[in-house]
């Protein structure tokens, strides 16, 4: 059930990406999907009355085996916000440079190329 | 041997680093660092021409650590992309002189360099995620690295799709580390291949197939290759056109599922209608295309569709002949796109109907770019006939007469929009005084003869075997092998 | 906004920003011991310097960290980074070997974890370098194009100083 | 008791999400992509992965500053309705397409709350959780993995944000092509 709804954010962002016109929100649309891959991966790695992987000094080894959470998922995930967080930079660049010359966000209007 | 599997990436990686800090102290260092890097890359892959080895990083075994691997596939990729990467800066040693703050661009290219290399190497499927990454990011960049218009119209429409491919890709490993709790290559082949795929893992293997399918630009993914190639400048157009669109894209399809998933008659008839349906459309929108870049980007829809061909009939000489077409097509596209280049450089104009006798005025251009015309349009002896005869025999030999039908329908249609190229652009009357046309520099001459007479060579690697060509045979073999054992 | 925010917020910002350096260094240094990484650490740093830069506009918080330092400063973090890995191939012959000494028992202290450390101030020097530049930049670049006549001479090849 | 908060959490960034995508008003449409994200952070949180919370916190605001910054005082307007017709029946035929295999797809998928640490007896994550302090020395075993034993992915990584931020300056940089008669200045 969790995983769906997921998978409903993923596609939200996907249809936004599809449909939109305004620039702006079609890099939002694609934030939105990576969140939506990001929160399946932990969800992923969760295990049922877990603990963050990561040992306390009052803990005892043999507890923290048995109830910590996947921590291979957590460390692909930070580098993936990494990465997205770069191309979040490099579009955001790219959305400035394109209002600079065309005068709009519209990407109906952005059309130069044919095809 | 071992220890020089890391530096393929670390190298670049570092160079990349050191270049944008001394770069404002020291004139022209970029371009000089850009090209010992490439030199010594290539280098290091004909050094390591038959080796093979696993290295895991920082010391962890297998499937605790980040393995990298070389085999013959991977030696023929790097081969590839260092030797194009090569031509592809000497070539901008003078055509990016009318470009700011080229030390971005050098940095920017080696960036792209090692995360292809990265790709290649990677035993890891996270792994190759990040790779695949640094290379289309450093791509998107260089793709709008003119600022203009079309540049970053382009630009903007790929990182879009690149956007999306990723996720799709990263998804499908979200799904994958689910099932089978791993992300070793070798690992996972162990747990799921060779077995039937349950469902999460088809939906797996279809999110990565669309998104390396995105990539590399097969027919239903393929709008943004026609806007991003042509408007890069023109050793990044073949930068992209000849080695990223397979190094992330059908090299990884390839290695994903013969070595990972293991190949069934399902996921080979995909891949055979993906590959026909690229074949034919691309060529067809190629063929009414005035302008010179946008023509050739057309081409290598077409042309990564009989690959894809070659790759989905699965038998040994169908996996041959893909992987020889994969570098032949390395090397001519990308000499073609270094031709427009140095038309664009001369003429200030890429359109054909402008063109015209540039034959006579750049004998450089108009030679090499009559030498790739007929290795893409399989004119024999040159290479690209050779790699077309062995996708064309295996698909008869496999039964799929219609397959190889279309093939050389395809061909002749590219002989015919080659045709155009050279009668309009090269052959026709002059249309532009000779004042106007530059001289085309020496350095960028040089580039072109290099890939010119690898045009020419490579012919003559099927005289080593039909079914086994020195380089490409191992590569085939490590394909066949079927998947990964730990 | 030329000379920054009033006098109230120039104020606080003065008082806040060591405290907020200070967590990002910490989060950065115990990155192996608590929650959070060099990563998480750096984008701290460089939230500290683009509050400066809110604050006290461009001019001044340019002078606390400028753009050529912020670009040195962020292939310095990389290069520590990738020095770190190519240590491990003159120590112990491997790339990206962990080579310092790994002490288990002291593991609540700074110094257990070999590289790990240095590592960690590796990317917390290229994020906070390269995330402060990156908005650097994209502020001062304060191209709105105002009507269509000044498009058309950008459209034509002209730039706007 | 707590899958019952993630799942309204879930469905809050849904909302989120839809409004953020639908909104006429652009700068609304950010402070709603700003919302989901922090709902993540949440989301993290109740998933035990403080590292992320705190990540994906400090990486919301910059986000949100970045977007913030490059639309303000820019076409606010709004540039709404869909593309094309073609476009929305491709979309249409995709998500519903996507949707059902989805659906069908996590039948067969292990349960919510049953990690791979319980289901794969040689998964490489059951190592690093035993051996990870012994081997390394460090208690924060996501640290571990992401400096120590898959530390080459955080060389590709801050590579990437090296890369994207390069690039940025590149495509903002204020001239791009030089006059033919200029001087050569690198």
């Amino acid at each position: 059930m969790i995983y769906s709804l997921c998978l409903v954010l993923i596609l939200i962002g996907l249809y936004g990406v599809v449909t939109k016109k305004n620039i702006v929100k079609i890099v939002i649309s694609l934030a939105i999907m990576e969140y939506g891959v990001n929160l399946f991966l932990i969800l992923i790695g969760y295990r049922n009355n877990g603990v963050h992987p990561g040992i306390e000094e009052s803990e005892s080894f043999t507890h923290f085996l048995a109830h910590s959470v996947d921590p291979l998922p957590q460390a692909l995930v930070l580098t993936s916000i990494v990465i997205s967080l770069g191309m979040l930079a490099l579009m955001v660049g790219m959305c400035i440079r394109l209002y600079e010359r065309y005068g709009t966000f519209d990407i109906t209007e952005i059309r130069r190329l044919r095809g | 041997m071992n220890n020089l599997i890391p530096l393929f990436v670390a190298i670049p990686l570092g160079i990349a680093f050191i270049i944008p800090m001394i770069s404002r102290r020291i004139k022209g260092v970029a371009a000089f660092l850009g090209n010992v890097t490439m030199i010594g890359l290539s280098v290091m892959s004909l050094v390591s021409i038959g080796k093979s080895g696993m290295y895991h990083m920082g010391g962890w075994d297998t499937p605790i650590g980040i393995d990298l691997r070389l085999d013959g596939l991977s030696v023929l990729m790097l081969l590839s992309i260092s030797i194009v990467g090569f031509a592809a800066t000497l070539f901008s040693t003078r055509y990016m002189q009318s470009y700011t703050s080229r030390h971005r661009y050098y940095s920017l290219f080696l960036f792209m360099v090692a995360g292809m290399n990265g790709a290649v190497l990677a035993a890891d499927i996270f792994n190759l995620y990040v790779f695949m990454e640094i290379a289309s990011i450093a791509s998107f960049a260089l793709v709008a690295f003119g600022c203009g218009h079309e540049d970053l119209e382009a630009a903007f429409k790929y990182i879009v799709l690149g956007g999306v491919a990723a996720t799709f890709v990263l998804f499908g490993i979200a799904i994958i580390y689910g099932v089978a709790g791993t992300l070793n290559m070798a690992h996972l082949a162990m747990k799921i291949g060779n077995k039937p795929l349950s469902n999460p893992l088809v939906f797996a293997l279809g999110l990565f197939i669309s998104g390396f399918g995105l990539k590399a630009a097969m027919v239903p993914f393929h709008s943004w290759l026609p806007d991003a190639h042509p408007s890069a400048p023109a050793p990044i157009s073949a930068m992209l056109s000849g080695v990223l669109i397979k190094a992330i894209g059908v090299y990884v399809i390839a290695r994903l599922l013969f070595n990972v998933f293991g190949i069934t008659p399902r996921v080979s008839l995909v891949l055979q209608i993906l590959g026909t349906l690229s074949m034919i459309v691309g060529v067809l929108l190629a063929i009414g295309q005035w302008d010179m870049k946008r023509l050739f980007a057309y081409h290598s829809i077409s042309q990564v569709g009989y690959i894809i061909i070659g790759l989905g009939l699965g038998t040994p000489l169908g996996i041959v002949g893909a992987l020889y077409h994969l570098v032949n097509h390395s090397v001519f596209k990308s000499l073609l796109f270094l031709n427009a280049g140095a038309v664009e450089y001369s003429t200030g104009t890429r359109n054909l109907k402008r063109l015209g006798g540039l034959y006579k005025t750049m004998p450089v251009a108009g030679s090499t770019s009559l030498i790739a015309s007929m290795s893409i349009a399989g004119i024999p002896p040159f290479n690209g006939f050779w790699s077309k005869l062995i996708i064309i025999i295996a698909c008869v030999m496999s039964g799929h007469y219609w397959l190889g039908a279309w093939a050389v329908l395809v061909s002749i249609l590219t002989l015919a929009s080659f045709l155009k190229v050279q009668r309009y652009g090269f052959f026709d009357s002059l249309k532009i005084s000779v004042e106007q046309i530059k001289k085309t520099p020496p350095m960028m001459a040089l580039a072109m003869i290099l890939l010119a007479v690898l045009c020419v060579g490579m012919g003559f690697f099927v005289i080593t075997g039909f079914d086994s060509p020195i380089i490409i045979g191992p590569a085939a073999e490590s394909l066949l092998k079927g998947v990964f054992v730990l | 906004m030329e000379e920054g925010m009033s006098l109230v917020v120039k104020t606080v910002i003065r008082l806040l920003k060591g405290f907020i350096l200070l967590f990002g260094v910490y989060i950065t240094a115990y990155g192996h011991v608590t929650p959070g990484d060099g990563f998480a650490g750096g984008v701290i740093i460089a939230c500290a310097f683009i509050l400066i830069f809110l604050a006290e506009g461009k001019r001044d918080s340019m002078k606390t960290f400028g753009e050529t330092a912020a670009r040195e400063m962020s292939c310095i973090g990389g290069l520590i980074f990738l020095l770190t890995a190519f240590a491990g191939i003159g120590i112990s012959g491997i790339f990206l070997k962990n080579f310092l000494p790994t002490k288990a028992a002291a593991r609540f202290t700074l110094f257990s974890a070999g590289t790990i450390p240095i590592c960690n101030i590796g990317v917390a020097v290229i994020v906070a370098a390269s995330l402060y530049l990156v908005f650097s930049i994209m502020s001062s670049l304060h191209v709105i194009v105002k009507d269509d006549e000044e498009r058309e001479m950008i459209n034509r090849g002209e730039e706007i100083e | 008791m707590e899958h019952a908060i993630l799942h309204i959490i879930l469905i809050m960034m849904i909302i989120g999400a839809l409004i953020a995508i639908e909104t006429k008003n652009l700068l609304s449409s950010i402070i709603s992509v700003g919302a989901v994200g922090f709902l993540l952070a949440i989301m993290f949180l109740f998933l035990r992965a403080p590292d992320l919370a705190i990540t994906q916190m400090v990486v919301e605001i910059l986000c949100l500053v970045i977007l913030i910054r490059a639309t303000i005082s820019r076409d606010l307007t709004a540039i709404s309705g869909g593309r094309e017709f073609f476009g929305l029946i491709t979309t249409a035929t995709l998500i519903i397409l996507i949707t059902v295999l989805g659906l069908k797809i996590f039948e067969d998928f292990p349960a919510f709350g049953s990690s791979v640490l319980d289901r794969v007896i040689d998964a490489p994550a059951k190592t690093y959780i035993a051996d990870g302090l012994e081997k390394t020395g460090s208690a924060n075993i996501v640290t571990t993995i992401l400096l120590d034993f898959r530390a080459y992915d955080t060389l590709g990584e801050i590579t990437v944000l090296f890369c994207a931020i390069l690039g940025t300056l590149a495509v903002l940089r204020r001239k791009a092509r030089k006059q033919a008669t200029e001087e050569d200045n690198e």
